[in-house]
């Protein structure tokens, strides 16, 4: 549980906010200048602001009207900086293991085999910094901020220069960071909307050093005034559905409360509930129930509301057996279909279109 | 007025020359500098009319190298060694007390033996006298003789052994024991004129009114002794 | 305890030496500074054979005893040497002479400039100096307008260090061009001059004094500068 | 023109390969430490490889084995560097006008305004780069790149820590820069497989120091080949279509060789031809033409080649009417809907499932 | 021209001139090692008043004539000096003892070797130092696991340059501690007392060039470990 209050003044920027966490991944989301490295740095001790107060789990960090300030090497935070930052003057492994003798005797969290197993960091151990390629460097510096077993751990833009395969092994390590038995809160900074609505339980929205939004992934990401923020592709639904069969041909059945999903890729063991992500976009309605598509995933919807958009399309609120899903269709499908508040539809959903990043927790 | 001569000369004369350099009738530059360096310069082509040396040794190798000839080279002065101590101290009635008064631990102050002439003065004197071996664990030799003045007025060293002349200009030191002059090579201090102009300067040190001022500074008259 | 009263009554011969002292070491420092830039900028980039003993040819001044270094240019460029005596018939009179002890204390104060130089060269990163060649700077420029203002805290100790090497030496200098009042002596002459006298101490002292002031002003001055460069780099106002 | 050969030798880390341009924007792709930055790198003249050709436009930069190097300030390549390597002791403004000397005299490119008011760095302007935030920093070195007038622009990942508004409005100006009287070609690395597909017109793609597939773009994103590489939710084909009309409700009609497509956000004028890309998994299959659907972009294809892949998908290559589609659907939907080569069956776009950023041209 | 063959054919007291030096040349470079790093580190990174001053203190010993120094030595340390005869009390015996001529060489290396740490503390960014410390390193740590291995060259490089001073050191060193063979009859010491002697220039030679194999020696040494850091750091092998 972390709370914040930041006031900070650079020539020509002003930064004035206040937000709180509660545990579990908290995404940092805002456009380029927005004020989130000067945020991210602030609570890891680096920037003394002008007026502040920083609270984590109870412990006052920083407290400028009462005087307090915790130097950075007690507050336990692990940052991943934008640029690494690796020391130029130690191999990877140990750049790795810098931060080891300061963690707390018994403390627990990431084991260097798993984590250099993970970042795929082997080949790379003996290696000066110097000789890394971009993508390297920004694992051995997520590696480096895991293995000192903070608290909190600070991502600024840590995957942003790696490739989208070697993403999607790094995002469900993540994952179980924030749910294993330590449960490792995460502040994470990140222009991929797809990352966030995958990893994040809530979302604090900056604007210009102004707080624009904050609160759950799911408020947030359905508040239409965030939509600009985040972009139109990326709105979209978060059902919870529970796993029941893995097929042999690679797809699972997921029970949801208007009926079954089939999708694939799902790496959870049956029982679990997990967490899918629908796109508005990647939403078809249809009258009919519709036979012969590729998509078996077609579930029973009711129309909640319709929201017309600034542009061509409009956003439309469905009732999935009390689950709520988001499609998003242009104004003149509206008009075709006669879609209205209360009528009853099936939504499509294409079975591959549930990104293998979607499915979390 | 007429064109100022340049003279080289030895540190230790210092004192006598600024006033001797007064009573001259031509203005005088006065380049102080340890013998050994300036006898160098002077073989180098330095621009001095006068070389006046506190060692005969390198005025005999300034002639060597044909700078000057031997019989040029004019003696105007010469010193005595003579034992000092700190003002206040008791004077010792003869040399074989020396070790006795220093004690275990107390050093004796004289010129570099082999580089300071005073030094090798001081030798000489100390291996006449049966003492140079016994003291050469309590010897603090310096680069100059002012240098071992300073350390003895200053006390950290009980005694110290330096020419009269610049015993006389220190306060803060007391003669304690002449050493007898036949106990180490004749003090010289020889001069050279190095251009027909510096001939003028070199007779003018030997007239009376400038050995007077090197008497008033402690030295002694060219022609002392002889 | 040293008065500074007495600076003022210093005479003549104080003062010539003062300003000469600065004449020397302004022109020994200025003079010195291109070639120990580039004398440090080879050390610093450059790989070939022999290097270390270039490097240890630029501490020799260090190592030797100051009277050597000015016995062995005494050798060189004294009037009778042959090096010497082309310089003189070419107009360039060092032995006896001030530039002669510009000489000096270029010398005894290179190893100290090309060593603050090439640390600040070292530190230099060259893939700035890269990025500035695809932008389309030729080697010269990327130096002139890249490399140089980055090293410039380097370039400015160099230069002080230089400078106050210059002012303090003494060693060298009298042993390559004597003491001659108002020609070649230098303030440390000077000062070594007035020890020579019992009781001239305390004129020394006050001599000694007024170096350390005008060290002490350079030494201000250079660290106004330096402050003022890491604020622009910091982006501090 | 571009022809490139190189062969370098890293511990651990051997790259040989080959490949040429055509003008345009031709894109490197390729995993983390798959040698990109090394490539580029060596274009640049800021690494000689131990063996090597590169002749732009017929001048030769480097022929190892004919002894010659044109050393980097005489290549006139623009380069925006990974880490963006500003001139810590310049401010913004002098960072920016650093290379514009050296520009030949009369050479026609970016203009200082232009450039400045595109990227947003007029507050910026007298600041040090010390002061930037991450996105800042890189602009300001794209801009650094663009003023010296370069013959060919190297791009190493210049927008990855952009966020996306900002992002789209850049893109058009570099199709700008590729498409003006200049016609100055890029060679642009990215992850991100939707800039590639916007941009890009040639696509060279990259393993582990080796060329694995170089070519037009269409033709290598439609490699079966090629789709691990650029992973499987990027996979798609790019058609070509030609703007027909645009309504009054934003929709605009395009039409493609198999038929006509609704679609939102088309910003260019009717008459132009305009490239689309439909994403692999935005399409689904029906035997029957479908009724009352939200989505009226249906086109009738044929199944040109079914390729199982790895897991649960299959990949389906279609001919619509000449142009190529790929369709990705699970391997129980092949089953189901029986689909072969051959059969023809009906192909459904959802109208907004094309990304404004995927219209490009 | 030297030979080097009479190198062999020095006396005793040369060679113990030789060991002498180099025993004071040692224990001065590695006695002012942390005390310079911490001044260095002071003058590099922290704002205070009185920083000028500080920084023209440390340049001091450079622009006093040497004579100078080892006359304030003598005030200050001298047998009779309140400080000295505390010291003297404590059994650290100064004056006409090696190790005033280890403090002498010591003060006159001191400045150099400030800088040069200086100026490699300035280069480190400090943003590296800050990654170390929000991974839990306290400033001790960081200073000793971050900073230390990075300013490397610049400490070698103060180390180099104070050791050769030390080796050279002559002025302050004969006037605070005289020329005692045997006991603080330094190298220099030692050359310069063999060109007061006619004669005695060839000897004065043969002396210096065996001081200055040992700063090659030195300097050579330190090129070489320099250059293998520089090597680790730039990942080539
Ligand atoms: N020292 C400084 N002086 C003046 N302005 C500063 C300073 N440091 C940061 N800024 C400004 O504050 C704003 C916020 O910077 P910050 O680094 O927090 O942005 P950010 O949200 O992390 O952006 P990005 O996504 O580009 O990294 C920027 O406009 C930046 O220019
Ligand atoms: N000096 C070097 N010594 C050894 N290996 C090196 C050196 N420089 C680069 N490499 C290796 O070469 C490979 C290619 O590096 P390069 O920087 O070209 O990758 P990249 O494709 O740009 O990756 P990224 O997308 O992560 O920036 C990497 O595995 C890297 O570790
Ligand atoms: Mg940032
Ligand atoms: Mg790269």
């Amino acid at each position: 549980m972390l709370e914040v209050t930041l006031r900070h003044r650079f020539d020509g920027f002003d930064l004035d906010l206040s937000f709180t966490t509660e545990g579990g991944i908290t995404a940092l989301f805002g456009r380029s200048g927005a004020g989130k490295t000067t945020v991210i740095n602030a609570l890891a001790g680096l920037l003394r602001p002008d007026v502040g107060r920083v609270v984590l789990d109870g412990e006052v960090l920083l407290d400028t009207q009462r005087g307090i300030w915790v130097p950075p090497h007690r507050r336990r935070l692990g940052y991943v900086f934008q640029d690494a930052r690796l020391f130029p003057h130690l191999d990877v492994r140990r750049n790795l293991t810098f931060g080891a003798r300061y963690a707390p005797r018994g403390s627990q969290g990431a084991g260097f085999e798993d984590t250099v197993a993970l970042l795929g960091l082997e080949p790379l151990l003996d290696r000066a910094p110097a000789t890394l390629s971009g993508g390297e460097k920004q694992r051995v510096a997520l590696g480096r901020a895991l293995l000192c077993h903070p608290r909190l751990l600070l991502m600024d833009e840590p995957l942003a220069s790696l490739d989208g395969p070697r993403k999607q092994e790094i995002l469900p390590y993540l994952e179980r960071l924030r749910d294993g038995g330590l449960g490792l809160p995460i502040l994470y900074v990140s222009h991929a909307v797809d990352e966030i609505a995958r990893l994040a339980d809530r979302l604090v929205l900056l604007q210009n050093g102004r707080l624009k939004a904050q609160g759950a992934l799911f408020d947030v990401m359905a508040d239409p005034a965030a939509v600009p923020l985040l972009g139109v592709r990326e709105a979209g639904a978060v059902l919870e559905a529970d796993v029941i069969a893995h097929a042999e041909d690679g797809l699972s059945t997921l029970a949801v409360r208007a009926g079954q999903l089939e999708l694939p890729g799902v790496q959870a063991p049956v029982g679990t509930r997990v967490r899918l992500r629908v796109l508005a976009q990647d939403v078809i309605l249809s009258r009919q129930r519709p036979e012969g598509l590729s998509s078996v995933n077609i579930l029973p919807v009711r129309v909640d509301a319709v929201h017309p958009g600034d542009g061509p399309g409009a956003a439309i609120a469905l009732d999935a057996g009390g689950d709520r899903l988001l499609a998003r269709v242009t104004a003149r499908a509206v008009r075709d279909l006669d879609l209205r508040e209360g009528m009853g539809c099936y939504a499509i959903i294409k079975a591959t279109t549930v990104a293998p990043g979607s499915i979390g927790r | 007025a007429e064109a100022p001569l340049t003279v080289f000369a030895a540190a230790s004369l210092r004192g006598a020359l600024e006033e001797i350099a007064a009573a001259f009738p031509a203005p005088l530059i006065l380049a102080y500098g340890g013998s050994g360096t300036m006898a160098r310069q002077v073989a180098a082509g330095a621009p001095a009319d006068v070389v006046l040396l506190a060692n005969s040794d390198w005025m005999d190798w300034l002639a060597d190298q044909g700078i000057t000839a031997a019989e040029e080279a004019q003696i105007i002065a010469r010193n005595h060694l003579v034992l000092i101590a700190p003002a206040g101290t008791a004077p010792l009635s003869q040399s074989a007390d020396l070790p006795a008064r220093l004690g275990p631990t107390g050093r004796l102050t004289m010129g570099q033996r082999d580089a300071v002439p005073a030094g090798s003065y001081a030798r000489d004197w100390l291996t006449h006298d049966g003492m140079w071996e016994g003291l050469q664990s309590q010897l603090a030799e310096t680069d100059n003789v002012r240098a071992a003045l300073a350390l003895v007025a200053r006390g950290d060293t009980p005694f110290g052994v330096v020419y009269a002349s610049d015993a006389h200009a220190e306060d803060d030191v007391q003669i304690v024991y002449e050493v007898p002059a036949d106990t180490h090579a004749p003090i010289t201090y020889p001069a050279a004129a190095l251009t027909p102009e510096g001939i003028a300067l070199v007779d003018f040190l030997i007239t009376q009114k400038a050995q007077t001022i090197l008497e008033d500074h402690g030295f002694l008259r060219a022609d002392h002794g002889s | 305890m040293v008065s500074f009263g007495p600076i003022m009554d210093l005479d003549a011969a104080a003062w010539a030496a003062l300003v000469l002292s600065l004449r020397v070491a302004s022109v020994a420092m200025l003079c010195s500074l291109p070639l120990a830039l580039w004398v440090a900028w080879i050390l610093a980039r450059k790989e070939f054979r022999g290097k270390g003993l270039l490097s240890a040819l630029v501490h020799l001044p260090l190592v030797l005893p100051p009277v050597v270094t000015g016995y062995l240019l005494l050798l060189s460029f004294g009037r009778n040497a042959p090096l010497g005596r082309l310089l003189e018939s070419l107009g360039i009179g060092l032995a006896f002479h001030w530039t002669g002890a510009v000489l000096a204390a270029l010398i005894m104060g290179f190893p100290l400039m090309v060593r603050a130089m090439r640390l600040a060269i070292e530190a230099v990163d060259p893939r700035i100096e890269d990025a500035a060649a695809t932008l389309g700077a030729p080697r010269l420029s990327v130096f002139r307008r890249v490399t140089l203002p980055l090293i410039f805290p380097g370039i400015l100790a160099g230069a002080v260090m230089g400078f106050a090497k210059a002012m303090g030496e003494f060693g060298a200098t009298i042993t390559f061009v004597a003491n001659i009042p108002g020609q070649t002596q230098t303030l440390p002459s000077a000062i070594w001059t007035a020890l020579q006298v019992p009781g001239g101490e305390n004129r020394a002292l006050v001599m000694a004094a007024l170096a350390g002031l005008v060290a002490l002003a350079a030494v201000l001055l250079s660290e106004a500068l330096a402050r003022r460069v890491a604020k622009r780099i910091s982006g501090a106002r």
